[in-house]
Parts: structure tokens; C-alpha cells; sequence
């Protein structure tokens, strides 16, 4: 198998295993549309790296992170869902960079070739990056798990039972900001978002617990991603959208499964009355 | 414990919250210490929810001071609480949220509400009095030194209730926790109850329950019903004792009593 | 006289026709892509009162073709695809441009059969030479009082671009013979001018990319064929080229079509093609 | 009323409910007719709450027959109900969301239900029994033939609770239509009810009160506090006599025991 | 004034006027993204537009009522949110359409020139169809308005209440289909997807009802297209981003209002105890 096939395996193996757990909290949270969002600013990013003349990768990771910061403070007052406060941020992101971009003639932008990688264009030093963001990303989202779930399930019974929720709440669309910029330069925007919600949605009809739901998006994206790559070696697809295509036909059958039995009563035999 | 062993857990001292220009508690002071019982009773809109997410730093007061001892470990089971379907979550998850127990552990605290055969069910498809049963057992497997129970027992069928209420006393009385319980139930509050404060925005009247029943501003607040259980208290004791049921004094001939709800719930 | 131009080397050629009188204005300077690309009031009152608007055709600038419908007269358009002189290529299909037909959706595409064609016209220096006539002959008729400067320009840019084109071909007899890969189909103009051995390109956009196949193919194309240069552009990410030539002899280069980092006047159109081709013949000539 | 007026309003008959393999309930028939009072009780978990949206057709029955009155106009509370914040609704437009009433005919309903303070309120303020009653009064407002009621006085306070159970009484009297009422508080059921159904999955027994209580059926599913409440129930009519309390218009011998309901369960 | 500037001034309220009480279901039913769904998919449609031999435009409009379907169709199971459905839906649309395309060697595509218009490109044809999708839109909505209010609270009450639950849940999003197809064409995607969200949160602050929020979302979202083009005439930047700030700062104004008290209780004097 050549050589970039191996990278391409790696790499959108590796994504999607830190995109299962996070996508979780995607779903959870209502944040599906994080991953565009970030796409979207960036392009304020770009353009306020090049005002302040700093390197535009690091503007578009600040941009990102303060988007994260702001989505949390702004959340808080609860009168607007989360859903719309992400394309809240992703329209005026783009529509202020689009102003600004005006008034920069000698600005030239093409947002493409900063965000979008694609999976059989990932190189060995993406293959770091996407390692490195791994090496950061699960071992702090192993560690801040049963905080995360417990904010998640309620914020007051958490909060009233000692977890920091506040940094909970930050901590989160920080990891998730680490993880896209990251992937999504290796792997391109469409497979990551996807990978965030698909395998994650696909996973919720069988699993009974957050942890396993989890990890069942973790397995069902790197199924989808093996998969993806082996329908475009076969029939000369792209590969991230095949990849992504295998993987809502993962979640269409799931979907399409029975509902299976909830277990048992223990005691259902003899409590009922005659 | 700790070496102030009697100093109150959570006090309120003169507490006053306002929130866009309404007044909903003021000038509310209340404490709770170990091994006590205190109810807060009074009509719907009184501030009761209000007060107790005060106690417990859900909300800021806007003036006065609210002092919880440092480490403080609470279980609290809220008035309303409904988690969101996307999350998968069973019963023995929900129990080990915050704690670690044992499995042992949960299932002998769910066994106490009589939530026992719930275990492996997903949290989403309980009904209303099976989902407070949870709830409960989740707030006392924490081993908590304070007990919020903020209604604790709506929903929940009539000798589930009594039996709750039992569990309580029990708790107090083998783990010296002390208890804030919100409840409507004026014929268990007052018989479970080390503390009774009546609520109306500010405090009306507290004390101990024989008292507070006695007291005027109570009977303003609860009318009839107040009138009909003063009498009422002190006349059908002894029809309780016949049959066994409901209001509890002590721990320990409610044995076969606690028994029984397993057979009936589930 | 108020002429606006979109792209920077249609702009080059019309100053060059209107030198020693207005300058015309140029609509998309550098790399827009239409995700970025807004229309502002100045532009839409530019396209509105313009006198003329030179414009290759929706096959290029597809974010303009909206505001160019909807705001210039459609008698003061010039639609260079359908200009008398410039000779336009179908988009390849078939064979090795197999699959990579040419669009990266940025900055072409075409709406329906008829107008399959590609829009990259100016790479021809022949070309070049009509677009010079037929814009002179159109401002000729808006602007009779300067009708013979604007002959006479257009005369100067045809000699000057005959000789830019002798220079060219010369240049690239040399490497004609030396297999390359392109980044997207963009340079058929040049290698049909100059017979040049062009042997497939690497389809990029957001709309149809390349799958893993493919790129094997191109790979094994490239070992074969032992192509000697694959040639990406300024605006894309080049992973892709890299993957393709990876543990190849081939090199790589970057190509700019548009002279997206070139000054704008008279002079870029010339500079664009010597560019061009110093690229494409340093990148091929043997190495030693 | 229609022509056939004695005809059941809704009737389940052997209705069966199957999800993912669990049987929720089994083989249950019952009727509403008009000016009937209908409880359903029965432990958490015995299928009330999927007994009464199979009734309102929101489930469908996997085996057995549901049948409701063509045009049948329903007044329902749900046993829970949560409005999602970022829709603002006050209670007023609360009270209109599919029935036009006239701002009066709103007032009077709330004033009824003793919410008439609440009217200009957002619903995302109102306490928990606050909220109930708003549902209440919403329900009735829609002068529906038949209302459903799923624990309609939950968290409601102990004077708002004996109300509420008089108001409904005197609706069905009033407007003669049926009522479907889901509640744990076994004195309320047995005072103010027509007919009463016990629920464990199946119908364990269904009658009259009077006929219910002293069903072996109905001792096995309650345990001591039917006892209690059956001893209880004959013991104590002139405590009720005595304090004067506030009670309804029909029930003649269900009357002050009724009444009595009232003061003892909050 | 310029005719162009009027044509988007017109173009711009009336989109506003249809995008206000439409974007506060959007923001209420967790569809913010709804929109750019749709630009997503659009590829699938264009696709299938081409396959069949049937018009494009066709295709896409077929395609966006074909996802509206799906959506209430799977919503319903009430495992996977709102949010997380659309976010599927665009993701394997898009990524469905590049597959195909990829199999069809002759289909040139540049969604661009379907999809994206411009405030300032607005032609007299682009008003008719605006026109065109008000007079439907509008009167649609008022009459269906209460039911879709009524479903929104609660579906179990609305559907024991006697409300046509399943019309309205179609009826919702086909409407909506149509106005963002229709708008996206003639002001762009950005500008219409911005003027769903950004006004109906900016007016869920001060509103008290739906109504009030409707009518308050129509009216922002008109201040912010009239202030947009001024911004724009004024400092020549781009018309339709220019809009979006203007909306933006309404929603942050909005956001940081304080609190109204609510009214006091009628009885509160007489009722509470000593
Ligand atoms: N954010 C708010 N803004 C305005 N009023 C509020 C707000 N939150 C609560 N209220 C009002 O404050 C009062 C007290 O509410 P609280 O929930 O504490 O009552 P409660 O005593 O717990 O009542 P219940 O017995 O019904 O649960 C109620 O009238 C409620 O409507
Ligand atoms: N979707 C479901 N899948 C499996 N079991 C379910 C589902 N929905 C409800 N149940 C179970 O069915 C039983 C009946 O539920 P129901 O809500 O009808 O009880 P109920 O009699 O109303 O109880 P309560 O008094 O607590 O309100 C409960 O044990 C509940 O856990
Ligand atoms: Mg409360
Ligand atoms: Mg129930
Ligand atoms: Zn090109």
C-alpha cells in the first residue's frame, strides 16, 4: 500500500478517535455546528493576524479560542439556545472579516488555503500535529470526564456537588477549538465536522451510558474512515466524502435498529398484584 | 465530623434576593445544624425554592450572607430536573455522577427508596414517582453531612411517601446529617420535623413544630388546613399506631412497613 | 472614458489599448474566491455607470456574472469567450485530463453544455493580440474622438506581444519534449501554443477532488511518464502536489495564472507570461 | 352535548402497550362518560401516565381499542411540562395558545385556580405550583367535555390542593363533562371520585370507591395505608363537622368527608 | 439615490419582513442552521438536478423540500437533536454530492453561481421572486402562525388540543425552504441565514410573547438592512456584511439590556401573610 495511503489511514484514524468522545459532548451540548463555526471565523482570524501582523494560523487559533470564551459567557444567560449562538459567531465572524477584508486592498485572502486539508494530502508533519493534539486533547478529556458528564447531565447538582463547573464549561470548546484547528488543516473541514456529529448520533441508539457511547463513536468513525478510504481506492472517490458517506450509512441503520429490551425488573415476577 | 461539631452546617442571615426589580425572599434567616431536621412550609410562590438554592450558592443573594461550612458535602435532589434524551444514561450511571460507589452501595441505596428494580433502566423512560425515587437514593448515597430535598416526595405514591419520610428520620438519626426539606405535606413535616419555617417572602414564624402550629401567623397562612391538622394532631394518634402507617416517631417498628413498598412499587 | 475590467491580466491588456488617456478600473485584484468576494457600493456604481465592461465570461469570473447581469447595459458588456479573434478550447475530457476537468469552482464554471469552455484565453499570446483588437474596436466606437489612439495602441500590443510570443517559444523549445503534471487544468492555451507535453492534472476544489485511486494513478503516471515537474498555484494548498510526488524525481513549482502577485498596469500581461514560462522551463530544463 | 350523551366520552377496551419489548400495560379497559369522575391510581410505575396518552391518542395501543368521541374537545394536564426558554410566553399567552379566550374568561379561569396574580408573569418564572395551577386554570378554560388530569395538584400547597379538587367537582357538575384523573392522594380519589381504577399494569380492581376500598386487591396494592385510609374514613366525620371546613356542593354522605381531605394532605 | 441601492433596500426589508417571524421558530426549534443546511446540500441537488436531466434549480428546490421531510421524519425518534439532524444532513449532502459528481465526468458545477447572490446585485426579476415568495410566505405563516406557536410549546398539548401537528411540522420547514432558496439567490446566503438569527435573538431579550418577538425580529432585521446600506454607502464596504454588523450590535445592545422587572402581582399587597 503506498505510502500516503498509510498517512491518510493514520491520520483520519487518529481523528476520529478523539472525535468520538468530543463529538458526544457536540451532541450533547447542541454544539453540531462548532466545527463550521470555527471555519467560518476564521476568516476574521486571518484578517486580524494580518492587521496585527502576527502569523495567520496563530490569529485563527486566537480567534478560535476567544470565540470559545465568548460562546460560554454569552451562554449563561440562557435566553438564547446554543445553536444559535454558534451561527451567531460564524455569520458575524465572517461578515466582520469580510468588512475588514475591504479596507485591507492589499489583503489577499483565500480561505480554502489556510483551512482546508484533504485526506490523501496529509503529510508527516500533519501526522505530528494531529499526534500531538491527541497527546493533549484524551489524556485532559479522560481526566476531566466525569466533570464534563456531570455538567453536562445538570449544572446545578454539579456545581452543588463540588465539580469547578465553570471550568468545565470553558475547558470543553477549548479542547473541541484545539482539535478542529488542528484536524481540519490535516484533514479538511467537511470530515472533521462530520466525524464530530455522525458517528456520535450513530452511537446514541445502542449505548447506555455516556462512556459507551463514547467509545462506540470512536469505533464507528474509524470504521467509517477505514471504510471511506477503501471505497475511494475501489471506485476513485474523493476520500473524505467517502468517508463521511460510510459513516451516515452507519448511522441510517442504527437509526433503522430496534429499539432493544430495557432489561428485566429484578423483582417483576413477584411484586405485581394479582 | 469536624471539632464544631455543632455549628450549623449552612446558615442564612438576613438574606434578601431580588432579581429585575422583584423582591422574591427578604430578610430570611435560617441555619442548619447536624442531626436537624428543618422544614421550610408555606404556600406556592413563596420563595421556598428560592431559598434553598441560596442556601446552596445556586444564587447570589442580593443582600445579607449565606455561610456554608467549608467542604461542606451536600446531596441535593432539586424541585425539577430532566435530562436531555441525546445522553444515554442509566440509573447506575446516574448514581455514580459525582460519587464512586460501590455497586453494592447503589443498589442498597436505591433499594432503601424502593427504587431497586430500577437499576438498569435508561433515566429517560422513568415515570414521574420512579424518577424522585432515584433521585433520592442518588442525594443519600453521597453520604452528604447536609440533605437538600426540595419536595422531595411529589409524585411519589402514597406509601412511598410515608416510607421516605421514614428513610429521612433514619438517615439523620444513623449518619447525623442535618436535613432541609422543602415539603407541602404539613402532617409529615410536622411529625418528622426538628424545625418548622413558615415562609411567605420573609419569614412568618419558625420553631419548633408543636409551637409554630400554635402560632397565629401560621394559622394565617395555612387557614383551615392549619386548624384541621391541630386538631387533628393530637386526636388520631392512636388510630396510626393501630394500623401501623404513615408518620413515624423513632427508627424502629416502621420494619415491616419499609418492606412492604418494595412489593408494591416496581 | 469609464472602463472596468475584472481580472488582472484583461486589465493589463486594456490599459495597454487606453494608454495615454483614462485608466480602466479593475474589479477583483489578487485572489478573491466568492466566499470572501462582496460586491461594495463603489463597485455596483462603477459596473452601473461603466461605459464598458471587458470581462472574459461567467466560464471565469462567476461571482461577477450576478452583478454584471444585473447592473452594467448589456450593450456596454464585452464578453471576451465570445469576442471576434479569440479563439476558444473546449475544457479537456478524456484521456489524461481524465476526471480533472477544470474547475475549481473559485473562480470558473460553466452552467450548461454549450459553454464547457476554458476560460484561461489570454495564456495564448494570440489571443492576447484579438482581445487588444476587439477592445480597441470597441472603444472606438464609444469614444470616436479617440478612436485612433486606441487603433494605434492595440497595433503597438499586437507587435510587442508577437515578439513576447517569439521570445516564449523560444524559450520553451528546449523543455517541449519533457513531461509535466499541472495542478488544474488551466494551461492548455499555452501548451497548444507552444507543444508543450502536459500529461494530466491534479483536480482540486471544494466541489470534486481527486480519490485515492486517482492519485495512485497519477503517482504511477508520473514514475512512467517520468515527469519532471508537477506545477501548483498560489491560491491552493499543495498537499496534494506533495503527495503525488513524494519518492518521485519530479519537482515541483508554482504557476500563477492570474498574476495574483504581480503589479497591475500595461506591464503585467508581459511579465505574467514571462513568469509563466521562466517557471514552467526552470522547473523542466534537465537537471545537471 | 350530542345526541348520544350517555355515551363514553373515551374508552379504552383491552389495550395493550409494548415498548422494545417491555409490556407497560396490559389488558386495560375503562370508560369516561359525561359527568363522570374517573381516577386511576396505582404505584409509580403502574402504567398511569401511558394509560391516560393512550386515552388522548397520543401513544397507539399495540393490541386492543381506543375510542374517542369524534370532535371531542379535551382538556389536558400533562404530569410534566417544560417551556424551552428562548420562547417567551406569558401566562396570558399561555392561556390562548389554542383556545381564544376573552381576557376576562382568562382572568376568571386563573383567579379560579388561584393564579389570578400571575397573569402578566413569564411562565419561565412561575414556581412549581404556580405552574401547576396556571395548567389547571389552562385547561379549563378550554371548556373541554372531558379533562384529563395527571397529577394536576403536584406541588401545589395544602389550601391550593383541597381547592383545586372542590373546583373540579364543581366544574363537572357545572359544564357536565367527564373527568380522567391521575393522583397518589388516596382521600381526595376516594371522596371526590365516581369511579376509581387500580392500576398495577393490568386493572387490579375498579368500582365505586366505596366498593374499592374494601377490595382485597386494592389492600394488597396500597397495604397499610388503604388500611388507614378505610378505618380512617369512617372514624373521623365529625372532626371535619367541627372545625367547619369549606366543602362542596354534591357528594351529600361523601361530603364532609371530602372536606376532610382538604386539611390532612397537602 | 442609485437604483441599485434601492432595489437592495427593497430586496433587503423584504427579506428582513419575511426572515423576522420565520427566524424565530428557527431560533426556537434549535434550526439555526437550517440555511446553511441547505446551501450545503444544494451540491446533492444540483447532482440529482443533473443526473435526472431535470433543471438545476428545480433539483435544488426538490432537494431542499426532500431534506425538510427527512428532517421531520427523524425527528421524530427525539434521540438525536435538532442541531445534530441538520448538521447530518448538510455534511452528507455535501459530501454525497461530491461523490457523485465524481462519478459524472461531464457535470461541471460551481455552486457559487447558483447559490450566492448580493445585496447590490439585485436585479428587477430578484424583487419579483422576493415579491413572489412574501405573498406566499406571509399569509401562510399568519394563518398558520398559532398552531405552529401551539406545537412549538408543547407537541403532546397541541396535538391533544386538536392542533394539525404533523402539517405544521412539515408546513414549517417547507416555508422555510422557500424563502432561504428564494433569498439566498438574490442577497446571498450569509446575509439571509444572519437576518434569521441574529434579529430573533436581539428580540427575544425585550419580547414578552412570540408575537412581540416576531414583530420586534421583523423590525430589527429591517434597521439593521437600512443601516447596513448606510454603513456601506459610508465607508464603501461590503453591502450585505455591513447588514450583518448592524445586526450584530442590535443583538449585543440587546444582550447587555437589563432585566425588566416583571409586573407586580395585582393581589401581592393583600395576599401575603404578616
Ligand atoms: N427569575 C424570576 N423573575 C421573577 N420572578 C421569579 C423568578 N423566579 C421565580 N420568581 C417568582 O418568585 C416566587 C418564588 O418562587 P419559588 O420558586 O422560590 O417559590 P416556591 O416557594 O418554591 O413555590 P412552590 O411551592 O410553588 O414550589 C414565585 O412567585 C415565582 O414566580
Ligand atoms: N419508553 C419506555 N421504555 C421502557 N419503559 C418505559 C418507557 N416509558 C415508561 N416506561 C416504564 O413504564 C412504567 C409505567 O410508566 P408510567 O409513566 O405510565 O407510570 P405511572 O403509573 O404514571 O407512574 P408515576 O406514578 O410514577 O407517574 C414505568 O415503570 C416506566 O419506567
Ligand atoms: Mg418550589
Ligand atoms: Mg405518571
Ligand atoms: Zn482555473
Amino acid at each position: 500500500m503506498d505510502d500516503f495511503l498509510w498517512r491518510a489511514l493514520l491520520a483520519g484514524i487518529g481523528v476520529a478517535l478523539m472525535a468520538g468522545p468530543l463529538g458526544c459532548f457536540v451532541v450533547w451540548r447542541r454544539m453540531a455546528y462548532f466545527g463550521d463555526t470555527l471555519a467560518h471565523a476564521a476568516l476574521l482570524g486571518v484578517a486580524i493576524g494580518y492587521l496585527l501582523d502576527i502569523d495567520l494560523v496563530l490569529g485563527v487559533v486566537g480567534t478560535s479560542l476567544a470565540l470559545a470564551l465568548l460562546l460560554v459567557a454569552i451562554e449563561r444567560r440562557r435566553l438564547v439556545p446554543t445553536d444559535t449562538l454558534l451561527g451567531i459567531l460564524a455569520h458575524s465572524g465572517l461578515a466582520i472579516g469580510l468588512v475588514v477584508i475591504a479596507f485591507v486592498e492589499t489583503l489577499r485572502v483565500d480561505l480554502m488555503a489556510y483551512l482546508f486539508g484533504d485526506l490523501l494530502a496529509v503529510s508527516h508533519a500533519d501526522l505530528w500535529w494531529i499526534g500531538g493534539a491527541a497527546a493533549v486533547a484524551l489524556p485532559t478529556l479522560a481526566w476531566a470526564w466525569r466533570s464534563l458528564v456531570a455538567v453536562t447531565v445538570s449544572e446545578d447538582l454539579a456545581s452543588v456537588e463540588g465539580v469547578p463547573v465553570t471550568l468545565a464549561r470553558i475547558l470543553f470548546p477549548a479542547l473541541l477549538a484545539l482539535v478542529v484547528a488542528v484536524a481540519m488543516k490535516a484533514v479538511g473541514v467537511l470530515l472533521v465536522t462530520a466525524l464530530l456529529i455522525l458517528p456520535a448520533a450513530a452511537a446514541r441508539r445502542l449505548a447506555r451510558t455516556p462512556e459507551a457511547m463514547a467509545l462506540l463513536a470512536a469505533l464507528i468513525g474509524a470504521v467509517a474512515v477505514t471504510g471511506g478510504l477503501g471505497l475511494s481506492l475501489r471506485w476513485d472517490t474523493p476520500a473524505g466524502p467517502s468517508a463521511v458517506v460510510v459513516a451516515l450509512a452507519i448511522f441510517l441503520f442504527m437509526i433503522g435498529w430496534p429499539r432493544r429490551p430495557a432489561p428485566r425488573d429484578r423483582q417483576a415476577g413477584q411484586n405485581r398484584g394479582p | 465530623m469536624p471539632p464544631d461539631a455543632s455549628a450549623p452546617l449552612v446558615a442564612l442571615q438576613d438574606v434578601t434576593y431580588r432579581v429585575g426589580g422583584n423582591v422574591l425572599v427578604e430578610h430570611v434567616s435560617l441555619a442548619v445544624a447536624p442531626r436537624q431536621i428543618v422544614s421550610l412550609i408555606g404556600p406556592n410562590g413563596a420563595g421556598k425554592t428560592t431559598t434553598v438554592r441560596l442556601a446552596l450558592g445556586l444564587l447570589q443573594p442580593s443582600e445579607g450572607r449565606v455561610a456554608r461550612r467549608p467542604g461542606l458535602s451536600v446531596g441535593y435532589v432539586p424541585q425539577r430536573l430532566t435530562v436531555d434524551r441525546s445522553l444515554p444514561l442509566t440509573v447506575r450511571r446516574l448514581l455514580s455522577l459525582t460519587a464512586r460507589p460501590t455497586p453494592a452501595e447503589a443498589q442498597a441505596a436505591l433499594d432503601e427508596t424502593g427504587a431497586g428494580h430500577l437499576a438498569g433502566r435508561e433515566v429517560h423512560d422513568l415515570s414521574g414517582g420512579e424518577w424522585q425515587r432515584v433521585l433520592i437514593a442518588r442525594a443519600l448515597l453521597r453520604q452528604p453531612a447536609l440533605l437538600v430535598l426540595d419536595e422531595p416526595v411529589q409524585g411519589v405514591d402514597v406509601t412511598g411517601q410515608a416510607e421516605l419520610f421514614t428513610l429521612i428520620r433514619t438517615l439523620r438519626d444513623r449518619r447525623g446529617c442535618g436535613v432541609l426539606l422543602v415539603s407541602h405535606d404539613l402532617h409529615l413535616v410536622m411529625a418528622a420535623t426538628d424545625a418548622v419555617i413558615c415562609l411567605n417572602r420573609h419569614v412568618c414564624c419558625s420553631g419548633r413544630p408543636d409551637r409554630v402550629v400554635r402560632d397565629p401567623a401560621y394559622r394565617d397562612l395555612f387557614g383551615d388546613a392549619a386548624t384541621a391538622l391541630a386538631v387533628y394532631a393530637h386526636h388520631h394518634d392512636h388510630v396510626h399506631d393501630a394500623t401501623g402507617a404513615v408518620v413515624p416517631v423513632e427508627g424502629h417498628h416502621h420494619h415491616d412497613h419499609h418492606d412492604h413498598a418494595h412489593h408494591n412499587h416496581g | 472614458l469609464d472602463v472596468v475590467t475584472t481580472v488582472k491580466p484583461i486589465h493589463s491588456l486594456v490599459a495597454a489599448v487606453m494608454a495615454g488617456g483614462d485608466a480602466p478600473h479593475l474589479l477583483i485584484g489578487g485572489t478573491a474566491s466568492p466566499h470572501t468576494y462582496a460586491l461594495r457600493p463603489s463597485d455596483a456604481r462603477r459596473l452601473e455607470a461603466a461605459d464598458l465592461v471587458v470581462w472574459v465570461g461567467p466560464t471565469l469570473e462567476t461571482p461577477l456574472a450576478r452583478p454584471i447581469a444585473s447592473l452594467a447595459r448589456p450593450e456596454r458588456v464585452l464578453t471576451l469567450t465570445r469576442a471576434d479573434g479569440v479563439h476558444v478550447l473546449d475544457a479537456r475530457e478524456g484521456g489524461p485530463w481524465e476526471a480533472d476537468d477544470h474547475d475549481h469552482g473559485h473562480k470558473h464554471g460553466t452552467k450548461g453544455a454549450a459553454e464547457e469552455s476554458d476560460g484561461h484565453l489570454w495564456l495564448d499570446p494570440t489571443n492576447a493580440a484579438a482581445i487588444a483588437v476587439a477592445v480597441a474596436e470597441r472603444l472606438a466606437g464609444l469614444d470616436p474622438g479617440n478612436a485612433a489612439r486606441y487603433r494605434a495602441n492595440a497595433e503597438r500590443l499586437r507587435t510587442e506581444v508577437a515578439a513576447l510570443d517569439q521570445d516564449l517559444a523560444h524559450r520553451l523549445a528546449a523543455v517541449r519534449q519533457r513531461p509535466f503534471l499541472v495542478f488544474h487544468d488551466a494551461y492548455q492555451y499555452l501548451e497548444q501554443r507552444y507543444s508543450l507535453t502536459a500529461v494530466g492534472a491534479i483536480a482540486i476544489s471544494p466541489e470534486r477532488k481527486p480519490g485515492a485511486r486517482r492519485i495512485q494513478a497519477l503517482r504511477r503516471r508520473v514514475a512512467e511518464t517520468g515527469a519532471a515537474c508537477v506545477f501548483s498555484e498560489p491560491q491552493f494548498d499543495a498537499g496534494l502536489v506533495a503527495t503525488v510526488t513524494e519518492g518521485t524525481k519530479a519537482r515541483t513549482a508554482v504557476l500563477d495564472p492570474l498574476g495574483a502577485s504581480l503589479k497591475d498596469g500595461p506591464a503585467l500581461y508581459p511579465a505574467l507570461m514571462r513568469a509563466i514560462t521562466g517557471a514552467l522551463a526552470g522547473c523542466l530544463a534537465p537537471t545537471t
